[in-house]
């Protein structure tokens, strides 16, 4: 029987209202996908662009990326900046030919539980439905003798 | 010619700055930057079409800072540089005087001497084509591409790379005395040029662009293998502009795109 | 001596054919986009017509860019070891110029001078050279002054030099005469027929040089020829001699490898301690390093140059440092 | 005809941790191969590169004497990428060592003579391997004198063998700190190495100086040394140049026409003159 692919999700989420938007979820005893490791930054301004292009080189299919909405920053602009950055990086991913769907950007309060849990399983479905991001796998190891 | 050796003896004589930084003959019909530290040195200078170097790189250079004040040859590209360079707090307003063609064509015009940034600005303010027909071209037809296709393509062009940091060094802007490449704790990006390390350099650098670039495409010059490596950053401050308004080389008092941000900023894509 | 023969263009087909029924692969300059490169090819047509030089060196065929020389897995206590065998594939290389075919011996002298390096040596075993004499040169070349030539004969095992209706074979070693073995009907009687190469004048005195080198430490010259260096690896990393390597560890918490890779004694952290302090601090030593170690370290410790006169470097430097003009200008200064 | 692979080290076990001073620390070290460990053999001077699986490998000398049979020791500091994953480590732990690599003090020539150790900081390390293995051999040698140097007493390594060495009555030790870095208790000098020297005023007859320690030490030590009458061929060091094979081929350590790793790290200082100061 050939085995179904399950997506490996990374997500990066700012410490104040993603993460504690996550954490909601699961007091709330919601149930979603388990597809996703979440990993906890102080604040979206600090989620450099080298943090996703690592997740996909350690063999992430898919990567959200996550913080307070507009207005919301607990550090007042983080996300704001954070923003101009990810506008920016999407283009270039798309320049150089990255597959974009396999990154989702979002606005998750520390309130919005649910719309958490929906993320991630839309996000699951889609990146399972993408399939391995292999693409992106034939750099690794590629161009050693 | 000789009105811009006469303007750089004077300099030199009068003791205003202390080199010139130029050009003069290279190897065939190549044009190299030259220094002239003695006012004899100064008929060395060439100034014409074959001069293509970006000579700002030479302003944050150590071993050329410490000549003394400059003055430099600068063509558009230098003098997009040069101000972007004030606007990053790299040189100060006056650091170096700043020798222009007028109507960009040194047999032409007179030679013109810009001293402060003001002057490089409305000097600048002039010309508003920045990136060369042939550039907007090749950008035109990588856009045109499949997302597929130009995977295909920066694969294979960048897996040619060796990591030669020609277009890094080569490069006005890439002046970090400690490049996040030559950092490793952590090593963000592998040392190695092979696939995976050569992707993720050229996307960090174009990155580390995006705002700061004056697009004179000196990197994609320098590149010994010949990968067209400034569409890279071409593209990222295409981005920028289209996105945020803004250019790099402009003015001395522009503020870094990616530090700064308006609550307005339009995106289509965050959910 | 060596055995010369003729080999037609239409031979020339036949042999590419038998070298690659014998399962060797050929490597070639290949013009793509108008670079020159090192490719592998099927057949005479796909090589380069008048090439002057590929970009980079033969070198990267035996000292590839990058290398693994180990892996290994880690667990709690406990290391295995990997020891790799190096993937040589038995190749030809065809239509490597003269003066990159005598770097395979620079090349030699620092990995086999005292202990032997394996990966190298695998390597070399696995490579046939069948070499190409020049018909033209440019401004960056200097190979006679450095006791080269443009039909030099060191390092091919096969050496062509073009001819009317194709080339005078050379064949000059044990494997030249094993590559001549798998079509010898390919290869008819050469001798009387002379070999035809560009003129090339010497540039300056080398020896010389290289008596005054040592006096010369101290001199400006090398603060005013390096002033416009930018202090990239452009110059090292096309050189088919350099050999300067570095080792770069990439793991992953359970496994990991060591990679030999390109490095260039012009960057600054090439020399940098742990302490920030720095031998060669300042570019102009970072330059006098690399014209002191072909032209005069290379000659003492291993009796022969560092250099080969190709000029890649000249060509590949984003700042036009000319290494000939430069070593002309050294010569002609007074010690 | 197959070669065996010089790259790849030997696996060794850590036996013994000591911390020796903030940030530095020494290892004991045990080969994993019964094999290995037997065919181990080096001389005083050499040096080995130690790796931290998934951080690279680092460059320090053996710091024991091979007179001490079973084990090596290396001392560091925490500096770097390497160092700071080695400082890491836990006894048990498995690291790996390539080496002996590079030559040796020469011991044979310096019999019957009087040996003055001088050493600055960290640089101990080279000289401690040196210092036990003469001691071990003391019919060997005349008058043995250690001069020590650290800028605080904190900063003094082998604290409990510079105790030993001072209880020992076939051998001189002068400890000294740089000014500010005594504590009320310090019973050892209060300046800095070179003065300490000069004050010392070791006889040049008959004797070999060895020294090791900070570039700045090293140049201000040296003309005290002239002073006193050394002669450039009875003065020792050793150079710590940056290195990656450890065997003469990486380029790293290239200094003129001398591979550190090769033709070092031990150079007399008549050796040094004939050199580029690229070091």
């Amino acid at each position: 029987m050939e085995e179904k692919f399950e997506p490996k999700l990374t997500a990066f989420v700012c410490n104040w209202c993603t993460y504690a938007g996550a954490d909601l979820t699961g007091t709330s005893r919601i149930k979603y996908q388990s597809n996703v490791r979440v990993l906890r930054v102080p604040c979206t301004g600090r989620i450099d662009f080298m943090l996703v292009m690592k997740a996909f080189q350690k063999g992430a299919d898919g990567v959200i990326v996550s913080g307070c909405h507009p207005n919301d920053c607990h550090y007042t602009s983080g996300n704001y900046h954070a923003r101009r950055r990810w506008m920016v990086y999407k283009d270039l991913m798309d320049f150089m030919g990255m597959d974009t769907r396999r990154v989702t950007f979002s606005w998750v309060s520390a309130a919005e539980g649910v719309r958490w849990a929906q993320l991630v399983n839309e996000v699951t479905d889609q990146v399972r439905a993408l399939g391995p991001y292999a693409e992106y796998q034939q750099l690794v190891g590629a161009g050693i003798e | 010619m000789e009105a811009l050796k006469q303007k750089a003896k004077d300099l030199l004589e009068r003791g205003e700055v202390k080199a010139i930084v130029g050009y003069t003959k290279g190897t065939g019909d190549i044009r190299r930057p030259y220094f002239a530290q003695r006012p004899e040195q100064v008929d060395g200078l060439v100034l014409d079409e074959a001069c293509t170097q970006n000579l700002a790189t030479y302003a944050t250079k150590h071993e050329v800072r410490h000549l003394g004040k400059l003055g430099v040859v600068a063509l558009p590209v230098t003098q997009r540089a040069l101000l972007q360079l004030m606007a990053e707090r790299q040189i100060r307003d006056g650091d170096v005087i700043v020798l222009v063609a007028e109507e960009g064509n040194v047999e032409k015009g007179n030679v013109k001497e810009l001293a402060s940034a003001a002057a490089l600005e409305e000097h600048l303010a002039l010309k508003t084509d920045v990136m060369d027909e042939k550039d907007q071209e090749l950008l035109a037809k990588l856009n045109a591409k499949s997302r597929e296709e130009r995977w295909a393509f920066w694969h294979r062009e960048l897996s040619r790379c060796v990591k030669c940091y020609a277009c890094r060094n080569s490069c006005p802007m890439c002046y970090c005395d400690h490049c996040t490449m030559d950092c490793n704790r952590p090593q963000w990006v592998p040392v190695a040029s092979h696939d995976l390390g050569n992707f993720e350099y050229h996307v960090v650098r174009a990155m580390h662009l995006a705002g700061r670039c004056v697009e004179c495409g000196e990197c994609g010059r320098a590149c010994p293998v010949g990968i067209p490596v400034h569409l890279l950053t071409f593209f990222a401050e295409e981005s920028v502009h289209r996105q945020f308004g803004q250019r790099a080389g402009h003015s001395a008092k522009l503020d870094y795109a990616l530090s700064t941000f308006r609550p307005d900023d339009k995106e289509s894509f965050i959910r | 001596m060596a055995d010369t023969f003729e080999l037609s263009h239409e031979a020339l087909n036949g042999l590419f054919a038998a070298l690659r029924k014998d399962g060797r692969r050929v490597l070639a300059p290949v013009d793509s986009d108008g670079r020159t490169e090192l490719n592998e090819v099927e057949s005479p047509a796909q090589v380069a017509k008048d090439y002057l030089q590929t970009i980079l060196s033969a070198k990267e065929v035996v000292f590839p860019k990058v290398e693994r020389l180990l892996s290994y897995t880690t667990g709690p206590g406990k290391v295995e070891l990997k020891d790799p065998e190096p993937k040589a594939l038995p190749t030809v290389l065809f239509g490597v110029r003269p003066c990159e075919a005598a770097a395979f011996g620079a090349l030699d002298a620092v990995f086999n001078w005292d202990t032997r390096d394996s990966f190298f040596n695998a390597r070399m075993a696995q490579i046939a050279v069948i070499g190409l004499s020049c018909t033209k040169a440019d401004a960056a070349c200097f190979c006679t002054t450095v006791g080269g030539g443009p039909a030099d004969t060191r390092g091919s095992d096969i050496l062509l030099s073009p001819i009317e209706g194709g080339f005078l074979a050379e064949v000059l070693t044990e494997k030249g005469r094993s590559i001549q073995a798998l079509a010898p009907e390919l290869f008819q009687d050469g001798r009387g027929i002379d070999k035809t190469a560009v003129k090339l004048d010497k540039a300056f005195d080398q020896p010389a040089l290289t008596a005054k080198l040592p006096g010369m430490f101290d001199s400006a010259l090398w603060v005013d020829q390096s002033l416009r260096c930018i202090g990239c690896g452009a110059c090292a990393f096309v050189c088919p001699t350099c050999v300067c390597f570095d080792i770069q560890e990439e793991a992953d918490p359970k496994q990991g490898q060591r990679l030999r890779c390109w490095d260039s004694c012009g960057y600054r952290m090439f020399t940098l301690h742990a302490s920030g302090h720095n031998p060669r601090e300042v570019q102009s030593q970072r330059w006098r390093q690399r014209i002191y170690h072909k032209f005069s370290y290379y000659p003492e410790r291993y009796g022969m140059l560092g250099c080969v006169g190709c000029g890649k470097c000249t060509r590949a430097c984003p700042v036009d440092m000319n290494l000939r003009e430069h070593l002309v200008e050294t010569s002609e200064m007074k010690a | 005809m197959s070669e065996t692979n010089i790259y790849l080290p030997n696996l060794m076990r850590i036996a013994k941790i000591t911390e020796e001073s903030p940030a530095v620390k020494t290892f004991r070290l045990e080969f994993v191969d019964e094999v290995a460990a037997q065919n181990f053999e080096f001389k005083t001077g050499q040096f080995g590169l130690y790796s931290a699986f998934g951080e690279g490998e680092s460059t320090f000398c053996i710091a024991s004497s091979p007179t001490r049979k079973g084990y090596i020791e290396c001392t560091f500091r925490e500096a770097g990428r390497v160092t700071a994953a080695l400082a890491d480590k836990e006894v048990g732990d498995i690291v790996g060592f390539r080496g002996p690599y590079g030559n040796v003090f020469p011991l044979e020539d310096w019999q019957g003579k009087n040996l003055v150790f001088i050493a600055g900081g960290i640089a101990l390390p080279p000289l401690r391997s040196v210092i036990w293995n003469c001691l071990d051999l003391r019919d060997w040698f005349k008058d043995i004198t250690v001069v020590y140097g650290a800028r605080s007493v904190a900063d003094l390594v082998y604290k409990h063998e510079l105790k030993e060495w001072s209880e020992r009555s076939d051998m001189q030790l002068v400890t000294t700190v740089d000014p500010g870095g005594e504590t009320p208790d310090w019973k050892g000098k209060v300046g800095f190495v070179p003065p300490v020297v000069e004050q010392l005023g070791p006889s040049a007859e008959n004797t070999i100086a060895i020294v090791c320690g900070p570039p700045i030490m090293i140049k201000l030590t040296l003309p005290v040394l002239q002073k006193l009458s050394f002669p450039p061929e009875r003065i020792f060091t050793t150079l710590e140049n940056r290195m990656k094979c450890g065997l003469g081929k990486c380029g790293r350590c290239n200094t003129g026409k001398s591979f550190v790793c090769k033709d070092g790290p031990v150079y007399t200082l008549a050796q040094l003159n004939e050199l580029p100061a690229e070091y």
